[in-house]
């Protein structure tokens, strides 16, 4: 395990407090853990909060700031937060309109989330939530936990954030997300597996000629694994499988080309270039593109690629005004 | 059965025999989850032992709260609000005792189970630390039922518990992240079920 | 050789075709190759160019943009593009004011930037260069080559930028990218090599438990090998040696921890975390730090420290507006 | 000595021994540079090989100069400039001319290694290219001066480039990237020499 790292039990910490550190007027760090809300608190507005494990840098603490999230709370690696420290986050940013979490659909995830959100509602805060599954490598099914939540959440970061922003009560600002969560599918793979820090070892081995293909984003292995094909190739199955889940047929979208960590963005560009051209094939027409590590799964080389169907109220949203230390528009 | 110095000394094998099986428990998981479950049981037992010396006056209830607690605050993923719920729900259920004997133990299991059932919107047959904690608590019920003997029903808890962690090698997770590998989860057992027969084991040798 | 890529004679084509196609209101391609020009054409200004060899994204073409650069040419992988694509790049983005080329200290850089120059030169536009060199890895010496110019070069792409959008003459622009390259300092080291796709195999060698330190960033060796040490005395090391080369005492600094390509933003913010408590030691005063992947060396796994001394002037460039697919201020 | 015929035969065997030596080439500059000496030569030189049919009308200094563009706006890195100046030196020296003798050619050689020092801002010594083309290019001159024989002048010149590609192993790189090594650059070979070097054998064993 090569890692930049002090010791195993404070990396999370020191990441946070790194990040504090580097962006200041953004954000700040509270005392009672690893829970980044803004610099400064705004009133008058739905605060948001979102989080889960860590090592999925820059999400969460990187999407606090005006535009998108006033609070994120980070666990362990690829751990979901604990409920006091959820608490924690929730108590300091409530206002008078309430507040909406967005919770990636994970058992732990939404376990905890939901216990936080008791514990405010017993203080009389209003808390509602959306939980976010764009992951279409799950199947969904009535007997399972559901899809997972993956890069398609820092979507509903920013359009419910920018929503937040407007002013608009708690009701609308959760419809708004939860119509972005319905919008949005993603689906990734894998050149390589990453390492938790405290487990020491890779989640998974693949072969110099394999790639894992419907992966998630802890490290934990996909669907299956494939021998490796060209960057055009891949992006078409993983392209494939997002437009047969629902409909995209003459749907403007947004595009989010989003590196697991370790993928060097001219990878990630040059997927784009068959992306951009696949739908364009399709008669699909792009309405903006994101490039870049936005929801990452530690030191893993991969990529997802996340479609998201657009109206206008979601176009006006996502083109909005958002300043925070890696998401800024 | 025990009271509150001999309950306190059980979390403290539990404890150790979690940080032992740390790896153990990690590698299970690593196969058809995210590897993290002895990481964070680990942790969590940890945070419990430093609150040990705090119980020594505390009735039993309060100390497996308190347990709960800890683990809710410092576990994290899945099993955190889990484990948190079944201590906590279990102290609820025995409340401000000194002494628990077994009719209380099988009380506060039945408690913690219906505890994890409710955060986990889960049951039995899903790959999950119920396939453990449902059958033993069965086998034990049945046979305390029968005998009145503890010693003997923890036995049979713990053979139940093992069978269990075997039988969810045979099936499908529908609960928990190793849901997301479907067939792929057959064959591997499951590291929830398999740390819950762990402190089953840890009672009965206790005892 | 795990690459997402779909053949290696195409990738630096098709990385900036992939770039293009997600932001085409920024930037644009040139038909002559991998050029890449701004979406719009801003007369009235000194015209700023740059560029290198691929593999360093988003260096250049993600600094093409409002407040940076007007052009950036992408040779081969880490090879210095030719006289001709830079004498289009040039001839493209001339405006009455002139052009300035913000050009990395490498033999092979710095002729093809001449050549082009002359080429320029010959149809009668201004041309002036700046070359950076702020790689303290390297001896500074009357009888070599120089230091190389490594992440450093991104401020002055920045400040320039900035300075040359209020429409100052070239003279002044001149002025301020060459005082940029005065005052900034780096320092980089890798945890493992990169491949050159064409070359498919890795640049250098290390074991599991060793690093490479003083690397620079074309996936050529460092200085010298070490073992592996913690996150925060790696920072210290690339620190001191930094802050021994020029005098940053009581002065104010832009910070950069720049990742590799490969280096989870997790780890980057860990070193962030001992670089601002050192630099706070010292008596230094952080006045803007930045966080990212903004000069790679393809899956590089490392980082760079740089320092960039600042003034009010500087200070002032360095806060304005930039709109580019890869910076925004 | 040659005619525009020959000539256009020999770059074509200069572009075939450099796509041969290619990844050779590529592994010299891994060592001490970035690992793409061959890669660029080798893309530079099929560049080149696409041109040569329009060449065949052509007099030595247009095929000479319009090899060097080729080299210029294919090769890039510092190989690029260094030898597309030094093609289009050597062919500004020749001229218009059909024919070239023995004397020509060193004018050329001479023309050519200029264009490098001055491009390069660099001289003998420097564990570079200079170090195989500048002795080759004296040795030649003498033994042509001395015999008027080309043949043995082009041995006399391959025989320096070789010990002068040696040389380059004992030396402190000082341009270039190699010089960003400073000690480490020694006991390695130039791969800029090592291709000089290998151009000017195949120039000897064309004729
Ligand atoms: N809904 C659920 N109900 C009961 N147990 C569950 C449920 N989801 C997960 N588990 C248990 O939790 C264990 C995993 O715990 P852990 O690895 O610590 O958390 P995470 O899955 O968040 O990483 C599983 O092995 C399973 O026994
Ligand atoms: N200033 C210089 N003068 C002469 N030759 C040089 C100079 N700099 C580099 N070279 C030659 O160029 C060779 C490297 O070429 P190449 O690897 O293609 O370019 P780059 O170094 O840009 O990757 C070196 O081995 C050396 O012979
Ligand atoms: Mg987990
Ligand atoms: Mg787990
Ligand atoms: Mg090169
Ligand atoms: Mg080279």
């Amino acid at each position: 395990m090569k890692k930049l790292i002090n010791c195993v039990e404070n990396v999370e910490r020191e990441m946070i407090e790194g990040l504090v550190k580097a962006y200041p007027n953004h954000v700040r760090k509270l005392d009672c853990g690893n829970v980044v809300v803004r610099a400064h608190k705004k009133e008058g507005k739905v605060a948001l909060i979102s989080g889960g494990g860590s090592g999925h840098e820059p999400a969460h603490g990187g999407y606090v700031g005006e535009g998108m999230l006033d609070c994120a709370v980070a666990g362990a690696v690829f751990t979901s937060p604990t409920p006091d420290q959820i608490y924690e986050g929730i108590k300091a940013i409530a206002t008078d309109k309430g507040v909406l979490m967005v919770v990636k659909n994970y058992t732990g995830d939404v376990m905890n989330f939901e216990m936080a959100a008791e514990m405010a509602q017993a203080d009389g805060i209003d808390v509602q939530y959306v939980v976010t599954n764009d992951d279409v490598a799950v199947e969904n099914s009535l007997y399972t936990t559901g899809r997972r939540g993956v890069a398609g959440t820092v979507f509903v970061h920013k359009i419910a954030g920018a929503k937040a922003e407007t002013g608009a009560d708690l009701n609308e600002v959760h419809r708004v997300a939860q119509k972005v969560v319905d919008n949005v599918r993603s689906m990734g793979m894998a050149l390589t597996p990453c390492t938790v820090p405290a487990a020491g070892k890779p989640g998974f081995e693949l072969n110099e000629d394999e790639m894992e293909i419907g992966i998630g984003i802890h490290g934990e292995p996909g669907t299956h694994k494939e021998k490796i094909k060209s960057a055009d190739e891949i992006a078409v199955t993983l392209l494939d499988k997002i437009l047969a889940d629902i409909d995209y047929n003459d749907k403007e979208v947004a595009v989010m080309i989003n590196g697991s960590g370790a993928t060097p963005l001219m990878e990630l560009f040059i997927v784009n270039n068959k992306v951009h051209d696949y739908l364009t094939e399709k008669g699909i027409k792009i309405y903006k593109t994101f490039v870049g590590n936005y929801m990452t799964s530690l030191e893993m080389a991969g990529f997802s690629i996340s479609l998201l169907r657009l109206d206008d109220e979601l176009k006006e949203l996502l083109d909005a005004k958002a300043d925070t230390p890696a998401f800024k528009e | 059965m025990t009271d509150s110095k001999k309950l306190i000394d059980i979390i403290q094998k539990i404890s150790t025999q979690i940080q032992m099986d740390k790896d153990y428990l990690t590698e299970l998981d690593n196969v058809i989850g995210d590897g993290d479950h002895g990481i964070n049981m680990a942790r969590g037992f940890k945070e419990v032992e430093k609150k040990l010396s705090d119980f020594s006056n505390k009735d039993i209830g309060s100390i497996l709260k308190a347990v709960g607690m800890a683990l809710v605050s410092t576990v994290g993923g899945a099993s955190g609000p889990l484990y948190g719920t079944a201590f906590m729900r279990a102290g609820a259920a025995i409340g401000a005792k000194n002494e628990m004997d077994g009719n209380d133990f099988l009380n506060a299991m039945e408690a913690a189970i219906e505890g994890i059932k409710m955060r986990g919107k889960s049951h039995e047959g899903e790959k999950t630390m119920l396939d453990a904690l449902i059958p033993a608590y069965n086998a034990m019920k049945k046979s305390y039922e029968e005998n009145n003997d503890f010693k003997a029903a923890i036995s049979k808890g713990v053979e139940a518990a093992e069978k269990g962690v075997e039988y969810t090698k045979t099936i499908i997770a529908t609960k928990g992240r190793a849901s997301y590998l479907g067939e792929r989860s057959i064959g591997h057992q499951d590291p929830g079920a398999t740390s819950a027969c762990l402190m089953l084991k840890v009672i009965q040798s206790s005892l």
